[in-house]
């Protein structure tokens, strides 16, 4: 039944428009990266593009009928719940330390 | 299998005296300094009795896929260099045993891992091998020279570092571009010797040059050849004195070694379109460092400044490419090393009886010490190439070689001689002719290491001064091969 | 015998051994024994040898030691050769070096460097011997050097003394850079002829163009002109008095110093093939046998003026070997080692008795106290300045009628210097021995004759001075000339007198009346008028002032030459070297330096803007391969 | 594609559903001020994207998906804001400049990218469609059999990530 439905999706819709998505969602991305300076909305931000990177080789999965894509999404996301569960450790040591987890802040490598 | 466990003896003596506490490393690290040269004889026996034995050589596959094979070998230049480097060493862990060393395991170790890759240079055949050894000489002398230094150790041995390293650089680029081009007809890429010298051979004139360039950078700042010589004398009088004569001692000849094996018969285009402008640099190099070491007041910073000199012409012959300067070049390293030993542990006796190296601060101590006076007298006429001593056997070669090359050349070149005479008297009358003064009174009676080393240097001078043969029959037939195979 | 020509220069050297391990412990008497012991052994052989050479016909023999530097075609062995021309010299040395020996034992005897006087003196005869014995010029430069070696060792024999260390210096800095011409005269012989064995070499001596005969006969020439003190490279040797005087006598005027006359011998075949070698060789000669005399005739050192003397004398026999007469300069080396020893043995034994007063000024009348000294240095000063029928005045004349066959303005030069060398001796002869004693009269209570040891080969050295012309007796006086025929074999070019016998009369009349001349012109300023030399240089003329100081030669150099080098040193060591050089290799730090300090502004420590700058890169990287 | 467009309409309307409700939760996510508002945003961004994973017939991945982005990762950071008690705006403004320049950059990012793959070959559709691809049993099949060591040292990597975390996040490391 959804074998069907899906089937008729990616037929329906060009590859084109996926990548369009992806790209904006992987630049919204960058943007927030770039300009927020809150630390954690900073790794949302690297998650966003992480999954906008995901969509885009999910679409191709399915464009190709090849599963490695898929299982490439997997390692992505193991990839990421790694660099999360340490990223978000060290944040909260560094708030432990310095009360803040403003970027500009943290500038101490500077010196 | 015997250049091997030459390689491999130092090393693992290196790890031994690693783990030695206390003045035991420094007894342990003479022994088995000794025990290396005599392998290093029996080698040498060897080789007389079959230059070509395979006792000799040692070939194993190292990384298959780059073409690089542990590959060393003694031929008769190779073996020369290890004699003087296993007579050396000894003589330079003697030499220190009056003076007290902070870590004297660490210290000697670093002296006979020093040993063990000064062999693997003077002995390997394979371009990457060497290039390794090349740097891995560095490292233990960076060590002694940062550790146990004067003053300014920290600033001049990273001059000495930085220099050197930077023109290694050079040698690694042009030896990967060589090894690019080798294996045109097996189409196997190979850093074997010979292969590399197929491969610069085969380059055209342009490109050899920019080889010849880049290695001898190298070898030029390693030796130290004028104009890329000014970390050298910092260096020598900041080093502790033993990190001195490895330096001066054996180091300096893996520039000199370097041109006639890995230089001069890789790119003979290169030679011939560039060698004059090395060979204007080596001969300047002679009277500029003459010049200078006449108005030297420190007594060891006179001797790194001779050292140039002596070192310019060395060079002066090897590029003047015949078998009486190669030859006379080989001969003068090994006289060079002793000598230049000898000296340094002069300096540092100096030093350590009477506090100063200044030669107008000394004087006199012909009085009180005569026999360190005839001693020393000895060694200096060695190092002015008086007849039947080991320098004039070398600097007579040396000059006849450069004379082929051209007349002039070594008219200028000879100015050594005199000028040579000039500074090496000029010290020796301030330091130890005239009245003694309240500093050289109390010089007092040398210690017995002391008096061996200095022995030992002395009799090898005369001895080598007056029969040159098993020095010449080594070098000779090692010479001829070379060129012939330039030919 | 002649095979064991080793041991000739092997009983100096076990000598030498001996006693520089041993000297110090064995006590004086023992150590100058086996010194002189050691050298006479060496006589005996040299004798025997010389015995041994009259009945060979072929007159040279070779014999190989070992090989001692092999480099594919340039094969050195250590191997000697005896020959009339190196038997000749054999002998001089080990004969006059004997008798010095026994004299230094007597002058030497207060001395604490006793047994390193011997020592070296030793050390000296050894390389002396080999440099007359080699059979190839390397060894010839071995014994060179080492005589050079031995000669500034023994100047600076007081090494206390800071300004007999410079003079030490001084002349082994100055035979080094003959020596430099030396070697390259070798090494060009090499390349020219493949050899440097002398056998060889002459053979082959005319397949070498003229040009290069003349280049290597001048480069041997500079060699000479270092060792044998010829202009430009003679002041160190009148410096070189500052050593003991038996070392004056031995290295400064026996032997050391004509070694440049034996190599030039040697190697006659360069010269007599080169007009233009021959021609500079004579004029030098000349001049310097000129000029010494001159700048002898004002100096009051008593060993000053012999050593000016002994460069005069050496310039004359370059004049001699100049013009071609080889066998001449030989004869002449001879009488002038028997008489120049003895000159300065006595000028020895005057100081001994003096207590160590050089200066002429404070002598005096000394003939009463020293008769035996008076009586030996007389026949010297006779012999020196040519009184008919002693040694000198036969080589001087032979080499006067030489001169005059060759060139007329020469023969002037040199009968000049005749005149001068008369003048100048008997000055001293009548400064020293005659007139009223001028000196202290604590030194006239210590006035004494010196002991047998000194005088004893003050009279053999006497006796040889006297009978020394025999040895080379003319035709004129129906003598055979019997040096010029021993050494026939090894000159290769020989020009046969063809003076008459009325023309060398006469050049005989005239050199004995230059003597006459010259002698009697001194005893009558300095004996009959009293005459003394100014005391101080204030009361001198200007112009004897500039002789006095010998022509400001010294000066001249100075300013020429060591003054500049040690400028051009400074300036390099504190200019070029620090500022330059250094201040490249330095300035290649810096820079990476001051760009790394640069770059780092762009390390902000600000992450957003890394992240920023990380985006832009991505895009350029992007956008550049787009493009692409 | 014009009748494409007609004839099935149901999926291309939940594309552009789906692709609105991310675009704007993606903006949201960053435009916000409050990190919670933030992240209550990035989790329904994450839910547009997973329905997009079933529309491309991905369906086991959207369930994995929504467990490990929506069910752990955000709990995570949530957890996190509320522990470190960040629920007000508490940043100070960046530059207005600064700001410019960020969204100017990625505004310039955004060109590139889609020029750059507008740019690659024309992309075709592999003749027959698999829609098997995204079950499990085929992407077990894949995992497992030709990504298996890869996937071994994944499990190294997310061990080596938990006992950092821990050791990090412990308070008083001797």
């Amino acid at each position: 039944m959804t074998g069907i439905l899906l089937q008729s999706a990616i037929i329906s819709t060009p590859i084109e428009w996926y990548i369009l998505l992806s790209a904006a969602l992987f630049t919204i991305g960058a943007c927030g990266v770039m300009f927020k300076r809150n630390a954690i909305i900073i790794f949302a931000s690297v998650e966003l593009m992480l999954n906008a990177v995901n969509l885009l080789l999910v679409a191709f999965s399915s464009y190709h009928s090849d599963a490695s894509a898929q299982v490439f999404v997997f390692f992505i996301m193991a990839v990421a719940a790694a660099e999360v569960a340490v990223g978000l450790a060290i944040l909260s040591m560094i708030y432990r330390n310095v009360k803040s987890i403003d970027i500009d802040v943290l500038s101490k490598l500077r010196h | 299998m015997l250049t091997g466990l030459l390689i491999v003896i130092p090393l693992i003596a290196a790890l031994l005296t690693f783990f030695i506490k206390g003045k035991a490393a420094r007894v342990a690290a003479l022994g088995f300094s000794i025990l290396e040269f005599a392998v290093s004889v029996f080698a040498w026996y060897q080789y007389k009795t079959e230059p070509l034995s395979k006792q000799l050589y040692l070939n194993c596959t190292w990384i298959e896929s780059i073409g690089a094979n542990f590959s060393v070998g003694l031929d008769g230049m190779s073996l020369l260099m290890v004699l003087l480097t296993t007579f050396l060493v000894p003589l330079i862990i003697l030499s220190s045993f009056k003076n007290e060393y902070d870590k004297p395991n660490s210290f000697y170790g670093l002296i006979l891992l020093m040993q063990m890759a000064l062999i693997g240079v003077f002995t390997t055949n394979d371009g990457f091998l060497f290039y390794i050894f090349w740097e891995l000489a560095l490292i233990p002398i960076y060590f002694i020279c940062l550790v146990w230094g004067g003053e300014n150790r920290a600033r001049i041995t990273f001059k000495f570092f930085i220099y050197t390293l930077f023109g290694s650089l050079f040698m690694l680029v042009a030896l990967v571009f060589l090894y690019q081009h080798t294996g045109m007809y097996t189409g196997i890429k190979s850093w074997a010797i010979n292969d590399l010298y197929q491969a610069g051979r085969s380059l055209n004139a342009s490109q050899q040059g920019y080889v010849f360039w880049a290695v001898f950078l190298a070898f030029a700042i390693k030796m130290p050849i004028f104009p890329f010589h000014t970390w050298q004398p910092d260096t020598y009088v900041n080093a502790p004195t033993q990190g001195t004569m490895l330096l001066s001692g054996i180091m300096l000849k893996m520039g000199t070694f370097g041109m006639i094996k890995w230089l001069l018969p890789v790119v003979p285009l290169g030679v011939a379109n560039w060698g004059s402008w090395a060979m204007l640099l080596s001969v300047i190099g002679i009277i500029y460092a003459s010049c200078i070491a006449i108005v030297q007041t420190d007594f060891k910073r006179l001797i790194a400044y001779s050292s140039i000199a002596h070192v310019g012409l060395i060079a002066a012959g090897i590029l003047a490419w015949n078998q009486q300067g190669i030859q006379g070049a080989l001969i003068q390293m090994v006289s060079h090393g002793i000598n230049v030993v000898g000296l340094f542990l002069v300096a540092d006796i100096l030093f350590r009886h009477t506090g100063t190296r200044e030669i107008s601060k000394l004087g006199g101590i012909r009085n009180v010490n005569p026999w360190f006076a005839v001693l020393f007298l000895i060694i200096l006429l060695g190092s002015v190439a008086l007849p039947l001593t080991n320098g004039f056997v070398g600097e007579f070669l040396l000059i006849t070689g450069v004379y082929g090359y051209g007349a002039w050349t070594a008219a200028f070149a000879g100015l050594t001689v005199i000028l040579g005479a000039v500074y090496m008297l000029r010290s020796y009358q301030g330091i130890m002719l005239g009245e003694s003064n309240s500093v050289t009174a109390g010089f007092g009676t040398l210690a017995p290491s002391d008096k061996a080393v200095l022995i030992i240097v002395c009799a090898a001078i005369i001895a080598f001064g007056v029969y040159p043969q098993p020095l010449t029959d080594l070098a000779e037939p090692a010479v001829k091969n070379i060129l012939s195979s330039t030919k | 015998m002649i095979k064991l020509i080793g041991l000739v220069p092997l009983f100096p050297l076990i000598g030498f051994i001996i006693n520089g391990f041993f000297g110090k412990k064995m006590g004086k008497g023992l150590s100058g024994t086996i010194a002189s012991l050691s050298i006479a052994a060496s006589f005996v052989v040299s004798l025997l040898i010389f015995m041994d050479l009259q009945k060979m016909p072929e007159k040279s023999v070779v014999v190989n030691l070992f090989s001692w530097i092999n480099s594919d075609t340039l094969k050195i062995p250590f191997s000697f050769l005896v020959d009339p021309l190196s038997s000749i010299f054999l002998l001089i040395i080990t004969g006059i070096g004997f008798l010095i020996h026994i004299y230094s034992i007597g002058y030497m005897h207060h001395d604490e460097g006793f047994a390193r006087f011997f020592t070296y003196l030793n050390l000296f005869i050894f390389f002396m011997l080999l440099l007359v014995l080699g059979n190839n010029y390397l060894i010839m430069f071995v014994g060179w050097e080492g005589v050079g070696l031995c000669s500034y060792l023994l100047i600076g024999f007081w090494f206390k003394n800071t300004e007999y260390n410079n003079a030490a210096k001084k002349a082994f800095v100055m035979n080094r850079i003959g020596d430099l011409g030396f070697l390259l005269g070798i090494i060009l012989i090499f390349f020219t002829y493949g050899t440097i064995t002398y056998g060889d070499v002459f053979e082959k001596a005319h397949t070498g163009s003229d040009t290069i005969m003349t280049a290597i006969a001048l480069l041997l020439f500079v060699g000479a002109m270092g060792k044998s003190a010829q202009i430009p490279l003679y002041t160190w040797l009148p410096d070189a008095m500052a050593g003991p005087t038996p070392v004056s006598a031995l290295i400064h005027a026996a032997t050391m110093v004509t070694a440049g006359i034996y190599m030039i011998v040697r190697s006659n075949i360069f010269y007599s093939s080169s007009e233009v070698a021959s021609e500079v060789v004579a004029i030098v000669g000349a001049l310097t046998a000129l000029m010494a005399a001159v700048i002898g005739c004002a100096q009051t050192d008593i060993k000053k003026v012999l050593a000016y003397s002994t460069v005069s004398q050496l310039g004359l026999m370059f004049l001699a070997l100049g013009v071609g007469a080889y066998s001449t300069a030989v004869f002449h080396v001879t009488t002038h080692a028997f008489f120049k020893a003895l000159l300065f043995l006595g000028a020895g034994s005057v100081i001994h008795a003096m207590s160590n007063e050089q200066d002429m000024r404070k002598m005096g009348g000394l003939r009463k106290a020293l008769p035996i000294t008076w009586l030996t240095m007389g026949i010297a000063t006779l012999a020196i300045s040519g009184f008919p029928l002693l040694s000198g005045f036969f080589s001087k004349d032979e080499i006067l009628a030489h001169v005059w066959e060759e060139n007329k303005i020469l023969w002037i030069v040199a009968t000049l210097t005749s005149l001068l060398t008369a003048f100048y001796m008997f000055r001293m002869f009548i400064l020293t021995f005659h007139t009223n004693f001028r000196g202290t009269a604590e030194q006239k209570h210590h006035l004494h004759e010196s002991p047998k040891s000194m005088t004893i080969p003050l009279i053999v050295l006497a006796i040889l001075s006297l009978a020394g012309g025999l040895l080379g007796l003319p035709e004129a006086f129906h003598g055979n000339n019997w040096i010029s025929g021993y050494l026939s074999p090894i000159i290769a070019h020989r020009s046969p007198s063809t003076l008459s016998h009325e023309t060398e009369y006469m050049l005989m009349g005239i050199a004995t009346l230059v003597f006459i001349c010259g002698a009697y012109t001194a005893y009558n300023v300095y004996q009959k008028s009293k005459v003394l030399p100014a005391a101080s240089e204030k009361d001198m003329r200007p112009s004897e002032r500039f002789i006095y100081h010998k022509f400001k030669v010294d000066e001249f150099y100075n300013a020429v030459i060591t003054r500049p080098l040690n400028g051009i040193s400074v300036a390099f060591h504190k200019f070029v070297e620090s500022d330059l050089i250094d201040g490249l290799v330095n300035g290649v730090g810096t820079m990476v330096k001051w760009l790394s300090g640069v770059i780092r502004q762009l390390q902000t420590g600000n992450i957003g803007f890394y992240i920023f700058s990380m985006v832009l890169g991505v895009v350029a990287i992007i956008f550049w391969s787009v493009l692409k | 594609m014009s009748t494409l467009l007609l004839n099935i309409p149901v999926t291309q309307y939940m594309f552009y559903f789906l692709s609105f409700v991310a675009f704007l939760c993606a903006i949201m996510v960053v435009a916000s001020k409050n990190p919670i508002h933030s992240i209550l945003y990035l989790i329904i961004t994450f839910f547009a994207i997973a329905g997009h994973y079933l529309l491309l017939n991905a369906q086991f991945l959207a369930v994995v998906h929504i467990i490990v982005y929506a069910g752990a990762i955000m709990v995570l950071f949530l957890y996190v804001i509320m522990m470190m008690n960040l629920n007000e705006d508490t940043e100070s403004h960046k530059h207005i400049y600064l700001k410019f320049a960020a969204v100017g950059s990625a505004l310039l990012l955004l060109i590139t990218l889609v020029a750059a793959l507008k740019g690659a070959e024309k992309l075709t559709a592999a003749a027959p469609l698999n829609t098997n691809v995204g079950l499990i049993k085929n992407l077990g099949t894949t995992l497992f059999g030709e990504y298996l060591f890869p996937f071994e040292v994944s499990s190294i990597l997310l061990l080596a990530a938990m006992v950092g975390a821990i050791m990090i996040g412990k308070k008083d490391i001797k």
